[in-house]
């Protein structure tokens, strides 16, 4: 078996009296799509966030690219090569689309203490940047604020900014959402070329989406994986139906 | 008719991006507003609110003219409004998001707990750290709290599960049945023309067409919203 | 000749009191001289250093002024006057008078006509010792705080209760208050200028503590004693005038400033109208334009002061009368009344260091 | 260079800033030099505070402390230098600028590194309140503590030297600080525009974001904060030169929140802002006050006026909203 | 050193504290709840301390200028939130503290214009006048402990007004999200005025009870606005808890640090420095605490749960 990117054991999180992820284990291998699913409050996003390093567990160990990433700070992790996107999108507004997407590129390059030469003359990071918008169709938009882009382009940008990075892994919370069904088709087209450079951990309640793109599947409910499988396995699964799916098919 | 948008054009600063909305709405209907990303159904929300009010044409609501309003008053004619991102305070408990801006009407604490069993669970909590399904039906409560005459949903079901989809879809529709009329904006189609009497398409920022869901062709779909 | 004289001085703000009465009691004595040769310009100052060395640059590069005056504050005056003289100006202090300036770092071109800041803190250690045994003595942390306590013990040959040093524009003293009732202090001193000492004497009263109060002359003096009102009734306090004054010049002084503005004068007013006085007594015999004689007629020259006997050391600074006041009601107006003199024509212990 | 508008304005800027005190002194009205002089040495604190407010958005209320710290460089190094008493550790005063400007940086960054290491670990309002504090840590310090003066300051009897520069010419000194105003200008346009740049004013866009790309916006800040101090640390002592003199005003809290003002009133962030504002701050302050003793109160009016109706402050009212490319 | 006597300080801090609390409260209100940077608060405690002087002057009671202090300075602030606040609430802070500056200059010099240039005389009320015994034997002012009465009262209804009801609600809610309030039908611009109006009020009423045993002088307001902002800031912004006890903190460890620092100073230095050094030491004494406290808690002591 390949030795997976990312391993999440035994992970715990309490907000107060609450258990949010409640002894998550939970791997990444390279070149799959690992959805993860779960009703509304499940803990998904909490458990974004603690891969990513924005909330510390409680207890557990989370080990990246073989190495315990568990105490490193956000940034940190980012460098390893853990990019990530926000459910509500997470950009510098008043930077365009462009410039957003430099900044992770210069960050790539390790290279944010260099004071003297202008960025907006660096046609290196400039060409990076163009590609990467242009891989999600966001060419035209580059110079626009991105303060001024609608919600769904938004989620584009964020998706070129991890894909800038260079990232080992993505860490996708909600891609889809917002995303008109063109859109989502789209996105759907793009991840499902994306894996061949980095699996993805995908959180997502587009079914559609999921179903057509995972390899595996791992189902949260109350901070608890309840199952792992494939697509099939998932979708016959009483349990998960009633927690999660109901009648959708 | 309960809503009249009359050919409206809205500014972002200097950018426009409506470019002559028209359409109507009678009461107790539910109208789908669709349309690809950006293409001004937001906007178009934001400015039947007077949040962005248009730059020309003319909005009527129960009879009344919304120009020169203050977006309270426009709400106080009887529009609720569950925004695109949810929106909710998030430095206000799930309850007091329910009752600050809630006004009398057949809409109580109890039928809204009723409705979304979860908010009741999460009554004392801070809004921000709510998941955002949470958030989700927070908002759509804290709108039926205000007992609009008109509901309107941007992005309404979106960042749920499937089963609390159905959930609120049902709910949407149970809204209807009871004579709430609904302006509603949805990408999951499947779900979405079901509960619409009507669908409004906006291409661009301008409507682009209108007509019942059942002659939404696939042609149109996949001209308009590139289904 | 013509001279031509900038006063620098705070107008705005909370100090505006003592640079209103400053300039006001200038004018005056401009005016009852008539000498049509004298022009004054006045300006603001905001009671900010960096403001007031601006000022003066204009009215020394623009206005081409002759001499400056009217600043009340030692910090701001240490910003403008050693430059000020350093280019030939003339400068005379109406009130500020830090030690430096009257020692070591005496100016041929630097007169001070109110006192030196010592003065009237030496002569309440002086009167201290007749009578208090045991003194508790406050000031604020800074240098002219530090000054008047130097300059009472310089005095004072009792024993200390306590030697306490407040914030800079502290507000509440019932912590000091409280350390004063339990020190067995048989006497106060402090120097609280302005607000402070509004604040103090009004929480001292409340206080219940009946330990006698005595300050400096401007901790009483006419610009604050309507505010604090009764609670300052027999506080004792050193000063070179008091508005009882039985001579013809404080009279016709006291007379011709009521007519003028309406109030009672206080101590800066009169510091000011005397330097207006040496001023204008010096350009009636030499010209502005040759330093030395004007200097020299400046030190010598002879004034109806109102304060009474009035003369220059030779550090240029006054050697004076200081009085022993105390406040009290008169027709239902605060007042100081002279008690006694302390000391007969006082100078300063810093003009021993002066080489002029 | 591309001409656009505010970079016309800016041109203008410098332009007049440079020909007032040539008129001037052509015109016999010294004054004038020492006015323009003001507002380049304001302009400067200004301009390193900026950096910090402007691009990075810590809204700092402790600029003063550099300001005032650089002012207490020249005053005390010239002071020793006069009285031929070593300053520490037998280090001798000296009264040469350039050293003088170099000691003041290096102290005002030393300090900008304590105070905005731990300043920077809270944000927001609490950001601006504790470096408040610090800098009333600084004020009450220089206030109560005699050796120089205390209150009263301390003055610098003549002015510091430069090397074959005749510095007590008031047109001569305004060069100097012409020139470094320049210079600090341009250190803030290529900073501002360099990949370090980037990070600072998108740690202000949002944190959060810059951290998951990977960068870390506390190193980032830092480095803004202390670059910044130094700035303004540099102007401090220009400032005791310029006046000959120092003292804790310098340092008090009025200092910080006119700097900020300045900003403000120029436009937050815009590179001509702080010239700007000076200009425009130090204008009002002579012309009102020489017309009427009320002249804080329309002085405050027409600051109230620029902020409800010139958004974006006087450059964002000639040259419109800033681009960030 | 007896220990009636640090009995006596440490009430005579927690009385500053209290004191303090008054002047933050409405500081805390339009501050931590409205999210605006008011600078010009010490002007309208100023405001506040000149109406109570100068109504009472006139009439001849403190209650009745006490009241006036009340409407004067409420007054001053609705139209100060009418013409120019309002404007401000999408700006960010930045233009606040511009604008709010720029409103000090003016209220201090109109204040001058219309009171001249010498402080006002403000007494005590005869009724509560003169000091009670306290066990132990000292005396203590009837006027600060009705001050600490003041406090109290006050922070206990504004803490209810800003948890308990409606109105707070609406108002934090639009702290977050004016926009998103108003769209729900709440008329959030008239909610702010009168927000801000009795905010104003607060720091009147404080302006006129401390202005009592203070100084009634222009610029009084400057001192109260740092020392103001130094307690919220430590308690935690938002917080009326926050601020009652942060006030008390700086109000005891002020209070004490005046006291007992120059007498622990005396163990290292001569006796005549000492004093000076204590009381440096202690004016920095409470900007030391608060940047510790800070550097620990960057939220402050009591950040509000809802912040
Ligand atoms: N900071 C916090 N404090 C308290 N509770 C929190 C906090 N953050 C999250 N929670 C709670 O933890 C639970 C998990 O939240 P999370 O956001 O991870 O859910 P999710 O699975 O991402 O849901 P969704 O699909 O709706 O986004 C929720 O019940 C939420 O209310
Ligand atoms: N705040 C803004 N400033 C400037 N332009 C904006 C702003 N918000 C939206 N726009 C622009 O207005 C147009 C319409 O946007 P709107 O948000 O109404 O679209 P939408 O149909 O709701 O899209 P989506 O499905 O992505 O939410 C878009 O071109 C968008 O870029
Ligand atoms: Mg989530
Ligand atoms: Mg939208």
């Amino acid at each position: 078996m390949v030795e997976p990117i990312l391993q999440i054991s035994n992970l715990v999180k309490n907000f107060g009296a609450l258990r949010a992820t409640d002894g998550v284990t939970l791997d990444l291998r390279p070149g799959e799509i690992h959805a993860l699913i779960g009703p509304n409050g499940a803990g998904k996003s909490t458990l974004i966030h603690q891969i990513c390093g924005t909330l510390r567990q409680d207890s557990g160990s989370i080990r990246f690219a073989g190495q315990d990433v568990g105490g490193l700070s956000v940034a940190e992790r980012a460098r390893l090569g853990l990019g990530r996107t926000f459910q509500v999108s997470s950009i510098a507004p008043e930077f365009s689309a462009l410039r957003n997407v430099m900044l992770a590129a210069q960050a790539k390059e390790g290279s944010s203490f260099r004071f003297f030469n202008p960025v907006m003359r660096d046609q290196g990071l400039i060409d990076k940047a163009m590609a990467m918008l242009e891989r999600v169709g966001l060419t035209e938009r580059a110079r626009i604020p991105a303060a001024e882009l609608s919600h769904g382009e938004r989620r584009q940008l964020e998706i070129a900014m991890a894909l800038a990075l260079r990232s080992k892994a993505f860490l996708l919370d909600e891609p889809m959402a917002g995303m008109g069904p063109e859109g989502s088709k789209a996105l759907t087209r793009f991840l499902d070329t994306l894996r061949q450079e980095a699996p993805i951990l995908l959180v997502e309640h587009d079914m559609d989406a999921v179903f057509a793109l995972a390899d595996r599947i791992s189902v949260l409910v109350y901070g608890r994986v309840i199952a792992t499988g494939t697509v099939d396995e998932i979708r016959r699964d009483p349990t998960v139906r009633s927690a999660y799916l109901g009648d959708h098919d | 008719m309960l809503l009249q948008v009359e050919n409206i054009a809205t500014f972002y600063g200097s950018s426009q991006a409506l470019f002559g909305v028209d359409f109507a709405m009678q009461e107790g209907e539910a109208v789908a507003l669709m349309g690809r990303n950006g293409m001004g159904k937001s906007t178009t929300i934001k400015s039947i609110c007077n949040l962005m009010p248009p730059h020309s044409g003319r909005i009527v609501f129960g009879g009344k003219p919304t120009d020169r309003q203050p977006p309270h008053k426009v709400a106080r004619l009887g529009i609720g409004l569950v925004p695109e991102g949810r929106r909710c305070f998030p430095n206000l408990t799930v309850h007091e998001n329910l009752v600050a801006a809630a006004r009398p009407g057949q809409w109580t604490l109890e039928r809204v707990n009723d409705l979304f069993p979860r908010l009741k669970e999460r009554h004392a909590q801070m809004a921000r750290s709510l998941s955002g399904g949470e958030q989700q039906m927070l908002a759509i409560g804290r709108a039926l709290m205000t007992n609009p005459r008109l509901l309107i949903l941007d992005e309404a079901t979106e960042g749920l599960a499937p089963v609390i989809r159905q959930d609120i879809w049902s709910a949407i529709r149970r809204l209807k049945d009871e004579g709430l009329s609904i302006l509603v904006v949805d990408k999951t189609l499947s779900e979405l023309l079901p509960v619409a009497d009507r669908c409004v398409i906006l291409e661009n920022g301008k409507s682009a067409w209108s007509g019942k869901p059942a002659d939404l062709t696939t042609e149109l779909q996949d001209r308009y919203l590139g289904v | 000749d013509p001279v031509k004289i900038g006063m620098i001085t705070t107008l705005s703000g909370g100090g505006a009191g003592l640079g209103i009465d400053t300039r006001d009691g200038f004018m005056l004595a401009i005016k009852n001289a008539g000498n049509k040769d004298i022009t004054v310009v006045t300006e603001d100052d905001a009671q900010k250093p960096e403001l007031a060395v601006q000022i003066a640059d204009k009215m020394i590069q623009s206005d081409k002024v002759d001499i400056l005056t009217g600043i009340v504050w030692s910090n701001l005056l240490m910003a403008v006057a050693p430059s000020a003289v350093a280019q030939g100006k003339f400068y005379v202090s109406t009130n500020a008078a830090p030690a430096q300036l009257a020692g070591a770092n005496c100016h041929k071109l630097y007169f001070n006509a109110a006192y030196q800041n010592d003065n009237l803190h030496e002569a309440m250690g002086e009167y201290a010792n007749k009578g208090f045994k045991k003194m508790f003595i406050l000031a604020p942390n800074y240098p002219a705080g530090k000054d008047s306590l130097t300059g009472f013990k310089r005095y004072y040959k009792g024993e200390l209760a306590a030697e306490v040093y407040t914030q800079v524009g502290q507000t509440d003293y019932a912590a000091e208050i409280a350390q004063m009732r339990a020190s067995g202090a048989d006497g106060i001193f402090v120097f609280l200028p302005g607000g402070m000492g509004i604040a103090f004497m009004k929480q001292f009263a409340q206080s219940g503590v009946k330990i006698p109060v005595m300050g400096p002359g401007f901790s009483f003096s006419q610009d604050v004693l309507p505010a604090i009102g009764d609670a300052a009734l027999g506080a004792k306090a050193s000063g070179q005038w008091a508005p009882d004054f039985d001579n013809e010049a404080s009279k016709k002084f006291l007379a011709d400033f009521q007519k003028e503005y309406n109030r009672l004068p206080s101590i800066y007013a009169v510091q000011a109208y005397d330097a207006a006085q040496l001023i204008l007594a010096a350009a009636s015999k030499a010209s502005v334009s040759d330093a030395d004689a004007f200097a020299a007629e400046l030190k010598k020259a002879e004034i109806q002061s109102p304060r009474g006997n009035f003369k220059f050391n030779t550090n240029q600074h006054p050697i004076q009368d200081i009085y022993l006041t105390e406040v009290i009601k008169k027709d239902g107006v605060l007042t100081n009344k002279t008690v006694e003199k302390i000391f007969t024509d006082h100078g300063d212990a810093y003009a021993k260091d002066c080489k002029l | 260079m591309i001409l656009t508008r505010e970079n016309l304005i800016n041109l203008i800027l410098a332009v007049a800033l440079l020909a007032i005190p040539l008129i001037a002194n052509a015109a016999g009205q010294p004054f004038y030099i020492t006015l323009a002089t003001r507002v380049a040495i304001l302009a400067l604190a200004a301009t390193g505070l900026n950096l910090a407010l402007g691009v990075g958005g810590l809204v700092s209320f402790g600029h003063a402390a550099f300001f005032g710290i650089g002012g207490y460089v020249a005053g005390i190094l010239a002071s020793h230098s006069f009285s031929g008493e070593p300053v520490l550790f037998g280090l001798s005063g000296t009264n040469q600028m350039w050293i003088i400007w170099l000691v003041a940086m290096a102290l005002a960054g030393f300090v900008g590194l304590a105070i905005g290491a731990i300043s920077l670990r809270t944000s927001g309002v609490y950001f601006i309140m504790i470096t408040l504090a610090f800098a009333q840590m600084v004020y009450y310090f220089a206030v109560s503590w005699p050796a120089y003066g205390g209150e009263d300051g301390l003055s610098i009897l003549v002015r510091n030297q430069f090397p074959g520069v005749m510095t007590m010419v008031p047109m001569n000194f305004f060069l100097i600080c012409y020139v470094i105003l320049l210079v600090g200008i341009a250190l803030f346009a290529v900073i501002r525009a360099s990949r370090f740049g980037a990070a600072l004013q998108a740690a202000r866009q949002n944190e959060v974001r810059v951290a998951t790309v990977g960068i870390q916006p506390y190193r980032i800040r830092l480095t803004g904060f202390v670059l910044s101090a130094m700035i303004t640390g540099l102007a401090g002592a220009l400032f005791a030169d310029l006046n000959r003199f120092v003292s804790p005003s310098m340092l008090s809290w009025h200092m910080s929140g006119e700097l900020i003002v300045l900003i403000i009133l120029g436009g937050t962030g815009r590179l001509f802002g702080p010239l700007a504002g000076a200009a425009l701050y130090v204008a009002f302050e002579y012309a009102l006050g020489g017309i009427t003793e009320r002249w804080q109160f329309f002085l405050g009016l027409i600051l109230l006026l620029v902020v409800l109706f010139a958004r974006g402050g006087l450059v964002g009212l000639l040259a419109g909203k800033a681009k960030h490319g | 050193m007896t220990i009636a006597l640090a009995l006596e300080q440490l009430l005579n801090g927690i009385q500053l504290g209290v004191m303090l609390f008054l002047m933050a409260a409405g500081l805390t209100l339009i501050f931590g709840v409205m999210g605006l940077i008011n600078l010009a608060h010490g002007s309208l405690y100023m405001v506040g301390a000149f109406a109570c002087a100068a109504v009472a002057a006139w009439t001849g009671s403190f209650w009745i200028g006490l009241v006036a202090s009340l409407v004067a300075a409420a007054a001053a602030g609705a139209i100060v939130e009418l013409a120019v606040i309002r404007r401000l609430y999408d700006r960010d802070h930045l233009d606040q503290v511009l604008a709010t500056f720029a409103l000090i200059l003016m209220f201090s010099e109109g204040t001058r214009w219309l009171f001249g240039s010498f402080p006002l005389y403000l007494d005590i009320p005869p009724l509560l006048q003169g000091a009670v015994a306290l066990p132990g034997g000292t005396e203590y002012p009837v006027y600060r402990l009705a001050i600490i009465a003041a406090g109290a009262l006050v922070a206990f209804g504004l803490y209810m007004l800003i948890s308990r009801t409606r109105l707070g609600m609406r108002i934090r809610a639009g702290e977050s999200d004016r926009e998103m309030i108003g769209a729900l039908g709440v008329d959030i611009r008239t909610l702010y005025t009168v927000v801000f109006a009795l905010g104003a009020a607060l720091a009147g009423f404080a302006g006129a009870m401390v202005g009592a045993i203070q100084s009634v002088q222009v610029g009084m307001g400057e001192p109260v606005l740092i020392l103001a902002f130094v307690v919220i800031v430590i308690g935690g912004i938002g917080s009326i808890k926050g601020a009652l006890l942060g006030a008390l903190l700086v109000g005891v460890t002020d209070t004490m640090g005046r006291f007992l620092l120059p007498k622990l100073m005396v163990l290292f230095v001569p006796p005549a420095q000492a004093g000076a050094i204590g009381g440096a030491v202690a004016s920095m004494l409470i900007y030391i605490v608060m940047a510790i406290i800070l550097a620990v808690k960057p939220r402050g002591l009591f950040p509000p749960a809802h912040a």
